[in-house]
């Protein structure tokens, strides 16, 4: 076991798939001889050549498109969006198309690609480098979305995405990139997608959430300890689909929940989350639903004291956690 | 017709028996298509969208292209063209009754959205000119395999203008992909014109911006279609990259089933181009050239009369699918939530 | 008042609305000398000429990133997107640009566009000429989202939506189009944006729900009136911003709540609503909050057999609603 | 230089104090643009995205189209553009340092996202060449409302390779409006080279596949840049359409503070480019006309140099937005939800 960071446990996942399957390849923007811009693919190029690790063109469009039509002739490709906040160009290529080839070919043809986006925020990135994307895809059957929060799942996860024969949405949060570091077995394993996991193990109040603010929630339930107040805590991990069953037992487990998440509230992952439990044990509950999430506004403003106001920390979920175990 | 057009097909490299089969192929495409306007008006299929028009250059491009071999990404009006490259009528038929033995998408999806793996025919879906990445990612992995296929991609005059098609050339051209980016201008985009679509400027002229050749062709004449197509082949398995060819048509008929053409071209417009026809063109030719007589047409329809209407009877009675398969074929099988 | 179309009512409301102001124009793909596939646009051209109603290039980005120039020149544009599957190309200017211009700029600038898409299914338009998106654009703060059910209510909150100083989608139900028909008031008027309507009067259950099968409910309703059952039905019409304060009196009239929707139902925009309810009223409830929605698939098929299946009716929508009576 | 290039400025109708004029933006931009390396190296800002090596472009262009009428959509580079429009030094010190009173965001958005209602120029964002159909959109609305100003946008040669580009072109050449694409072309879109990005075409040859005209320039050539841009303003207000201009120009820093570009570039090449630097090449004229000497070189520096640090201060000193402003101008305001 070795301890590596967030961002590392995404490079050499690539580089295992790489050395593992020839079929798998990179492309995007500055990816190549740059080795990405937040370094994810530093190296691969020397290792796999230009083709293999491939600086395309600026146009997400195209480079979904062109990783779609590869994946349908059989390859593997990951491509990689620069800034989750990038992506949006491609949307149609990624909802239209990806989502809905094996649907609408009667199983006949299938897209097996991966698309990696660093999201979310807390970087000084602004409007446009911060964004959480993910409740634009969510509610599109075909698409899988994962949100790994640890170098564990990370490379677990994307070993899986790249071996899955369906599209995986693969969001990276870019403050965990050097910030979160892990264990990591050295032997070959996947993390399953569609599995959640239970972070840490409580009985006063479950917290449900994902990405960075799992490890929010897990510093504000050591601090609640002390205060006598044990937190269960489940890490979604995927997005779609989503572990109903983790769901509900960790629901159960407590009776009370609070669901946190960066993106903004309405219309967030947590929505189908609160609903999934009011729908099948409202009556096991013994306080509402209540959900922490970032403001309804558009997208989060550079200035520090606004990124500071718009971004969830350990004490914001602390205070939620506590209230929701004295209610 | 000058002695040096006479059997220029064989200086294309174009056996006899080919030409025949080519022109055999557009007569199919054509009365498919006329039977299918048929059903639609009688109430038997809710909606059919035609390629009339468009036969020539389709089956001519077909035919430049080596089958089971190439990849195809035909757009909505290619059913010269999926014939040509291996579709047969009951399939088709199937496909506009929406049955569940229609290999293109077991009754999902609209008539003309084509796919069809054990013929290299990749699955198409409606919004416009996203296959044409899809091409160039296929191109890419030939180059990335070191195959000598090509992929071959249409579209329309109107869907030239989608942001994707501008993405996808780019990234042929700068990659030297073996992609073939075929055109089917036929005037309009349901309603709007060339001249409010894309205004005063060449399709084929966009080629110059991506480092790649472009040409405009008379999509009436088969053999000169057939010519370029295959040279943007040679020139692609060759390394020479993309080729754009733009094929000057006519949509003889009304966008679709739905549309009232009348309400934005005129009668005398329509009947105009029926006179420049491809298929009663290139008949013509063969006919000069004595490869064929009245004799072989009234045969030829006769067997496609015979197809067509077993193909029809088949695709009627075909069971449709099970309501709940609705649920199946989100995800690949091993995978539970479908 | 005028008996009038589903259809007519948009047709009247940008009518009335480019004779008050000059500066409102539509543009789009066909809608000028064709008048619109489905006729939505029909005389306009001849009214206000080829400049005020004008026919595109086949280019949904373009189409509204032109109108979104346009508009923060000062102009109204209406922007129609043929279909609502036809959209997803302009999700970069939607989503981007639209929905963050005047956040981004402090207040210095605006973008009061209206896009209108058909959308929904039930005319064998197969996976791509049927979807209902909404869920793509829900989870976006600065867009305004209406989705109305009758023809009042489309001519007052198209006027509404055109007069807004916001980008407004606006998705009109294809299968409304000539099917439903209702009075409409001769006189000028508006429909507020972010104002649900309760839609029928019930003490036992409520349901909640926009579009199409606010029909279905309003049916199913006269028909369970017979059993004894009381429905009381509440028509979100907007769904950004979401009428609050309407849902938790709905909810609250009965404490049985069943939310229906013709969009899938993971991640759609029932599960805000549910989550709403379950955050603010858990304990004033009877029952679960129940969900009735299309199913998990990318789109509807279009075979007959298979559209039917995936699309609600009066029927299935009864079946839930008895079911939630007698719960 | 030759007689006929000397005073070159006055045959194109620029007095000598607007080349003067010209030359002062110049250096303002360059040296505001070197301060905020420093303040961010220093950790004073977190980000700075440099336009060294592009200002004589971008200054020529302003030059050339009229400020307070016309309508201009920069890019995240234009430092001496939107300084030539009517910015000030302090207000993009605001920026940088992302503070309350900065006009173009409020403190809201990245430095180089400019956006200022009163001087015409539009607000922009960070995903790439969305603004080229802004900017075709507000040319819509001069042509709707008979107005004769223009729409000014300029982007990025990778940036031209988005579908946003090819979609807006195609519209403005369809209807002819009065709009100028202004490319800036700096060999580079972060490590990506030319060569990668577009392959063996010109940007400005893409313009044939829209109907209009398009030309390259050299970006270090001020007067050339500037008649260029003249002829397009010319030619879009008398209905002659749009232009696309691609200048050719090098990006002499790294992408951005957080950008190494020696991992893909050699020192040698940015050193050779320095050596074209435009500014320096454009002192040298305006030396050899006789408008220009030491002295006055000095003076400007030394005014730059006060203006600066005063701008510095002030934009360092101003406050910060209030936390929760972040909840304001979600919609207007008579609505609730913001
Ligand atoms: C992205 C997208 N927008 C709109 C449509 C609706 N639509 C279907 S066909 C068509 C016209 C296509 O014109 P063209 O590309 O010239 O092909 P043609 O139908 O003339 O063969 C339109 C607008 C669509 N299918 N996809
Ligand atoms: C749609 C989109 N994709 C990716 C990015 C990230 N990005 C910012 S600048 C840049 C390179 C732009 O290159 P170019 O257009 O040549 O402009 P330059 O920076 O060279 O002036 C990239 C890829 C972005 N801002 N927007
Ligand atoms: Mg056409
Ligand atoms: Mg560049």
């Amino acid at each position: 076991m070795a301890v590596i960071s967030y961002l590392e446990a995404i490079r050499s996942a690539i580089r295992e798939e790489m050395e593992r399957n020839e079929d798998v390849f990179v492309l995007g923007e500055d990816v190549g001889f740059k080795g990405g811009v937040f370094g994810a693919t530093k190296g691969l190029l020397q290792q796999f050549g230009e083709e293999r690790v491939m600086d395309t063109p600026l146009a997400e469009s195209a480079i979904a498109g062109v990783a779609i039509g590869a994946a349908m002739y059989g390859m593997r490709p990951i491509a990689e969006m620069q800034y989750a906040d990038f992506m949006l160009p491609a949307t149609n290529q990624i909802i239209s198309e990806a989502a809905k080839i094996r649907y609408r070919s009667n199983n006949d043809w299938s897209c097996p690609v991966v698309i990696r986006a660093p999201f979310g925020g807390g970087i000084f990135g602004g409007l446009y480098h911060s964004q959480c994307p993910e409740s634009i895809f969510f509610g599109t059957p075909g698409l899988k979305i994962v949100a790994p929060s640890t170098p564990y799942d990370v490379k677990g996860l994307l070993k899986a995405a790249i071996r899955d024969p369906d599209p995986v949405i693969f969001f990276e949060h870019k403050k965990c990139y050097q910030l979160v570091k892990g264990e990591v077995p050295d032997s070959d394993y996947i993390v399953p997608i569609g599995k959640a996991e239970v972070k840490r193990q409580g009985t006063d109040i479950t917290v449900i959430t994902y990405g960075l603010t799992v490890h929010f929630a897990l510093e504000a339930a050591a601090e609640l300890e002390n205060e006598g107040i044990s937190s269960h805590i489940v890490d979604l991990r995927s997005l779609q689909p989503l572990d109903k069953e983790a769901i509900l037992e960790g629901a159960a487990k407590t009776g009370k929940v609070l669901i946190v998440h960066e993106d903004n509230k309405s219309g967030g992952v947590g929505a189908e989350v609160s609903a999934i439990i009011s729908e099948e044990m409202l009556f096991e509950l013994d306080a509402p639903i209540m959900r922490l999430c970032g403001p309804d506004v558009p997208a989060m403003p550079i200035s520090p004291p606004m990124e500071k106001f718009f971004m969830l920390n350990k004490d914001k979920v602390k205070e939620a956690m506590r209230k929701l175990a004295l209610f | 017709m000058s002695v040096g057009q006479l059997m220029k097909h064989r200086t294309l490299g174009l056996t006899d028996e080919q030409v025949i089969g080519m022109y055999e192929k557009m007569v199919l495409a054509r009365k498919f298509d006329e039977r299918a306007l048929l059903l639609q008006r009688s109430g038997k299929i809710n909606f059919h969208v035609s390629g009339i028009g468009q036969e020539t250059a389709q089956v001519a491009a077909a035919y430049a292209l080596k089958q089971g071999h190439d990849f195809f990404l035909p757009y909505y009006r290619d059913y010269g063209f999926v014939l040509s490259v291996g579709m047969n009528v009951k399939e088709l038929m199937l496909s506009i009754f929406a049955k569940a033995e229609d290999p293109n998408s077991g009754g999902r999806q609209m008539p003309g959205h084509f796919g069809y793996r054990k013929l290299n025919i990749v699955t198409g879906s409606s919004p416009v000119t996203t296959q044409v990445p899809h091409a160039v990612g296929i191109a890419l992995a030939a180059k990335m395999k070191k195959r000598d296929f090509v992929a071959f991609v249409s579209f329309g005059d109107g869907s030239s203008n989608q942001g994707d098609f501008h993405e996808g050339c780019n990234f042929a051209g700068v990659h030297k992909l073996p992609v073939i980016f075929f055109c089917e201008n036929n005037q309009y985009a349901i309603s709007v014109p060339y001249h409010r679509q894309i205004g005063e400027a060449k399709i084929a002229d966009r080629a110059l911006g991506y480092g790649f050749p472009g040409v405009r062709v008379d999509g009436n004449d088969v053999l000169e279609v057939y010519r370029v197509v295959k040279e943007a082949r040679e020139r692609a398995v060759n390394g020479g990259g993309p080729t754009l060819i733009e094929a000057m048509v006519y949509r003889l008929s009304p966008h679709s089933t739905s549309d009232d053409d009348l309400a934005y071209r005129t009668k005398e417009e329509v009947e105009l181009h029926w006179k420049q026809d491809g298929i009663a063109r290139f008949r013509q030719y063969l006919i000069e050239c004595g490869l064929w007589n009245e004799e072989e047409e009234r045969k030829l329809l006769e067997n496609v009369a015979k197809e067509i209407k077993e193909a029809t009877e088949y695709g009627e009675k075909a069971p449709y699918p099970n309501p709940e398969d609705t649920l199946l074929h989100v995800y690949a099988d091993e995978t539970k939530e479908a």
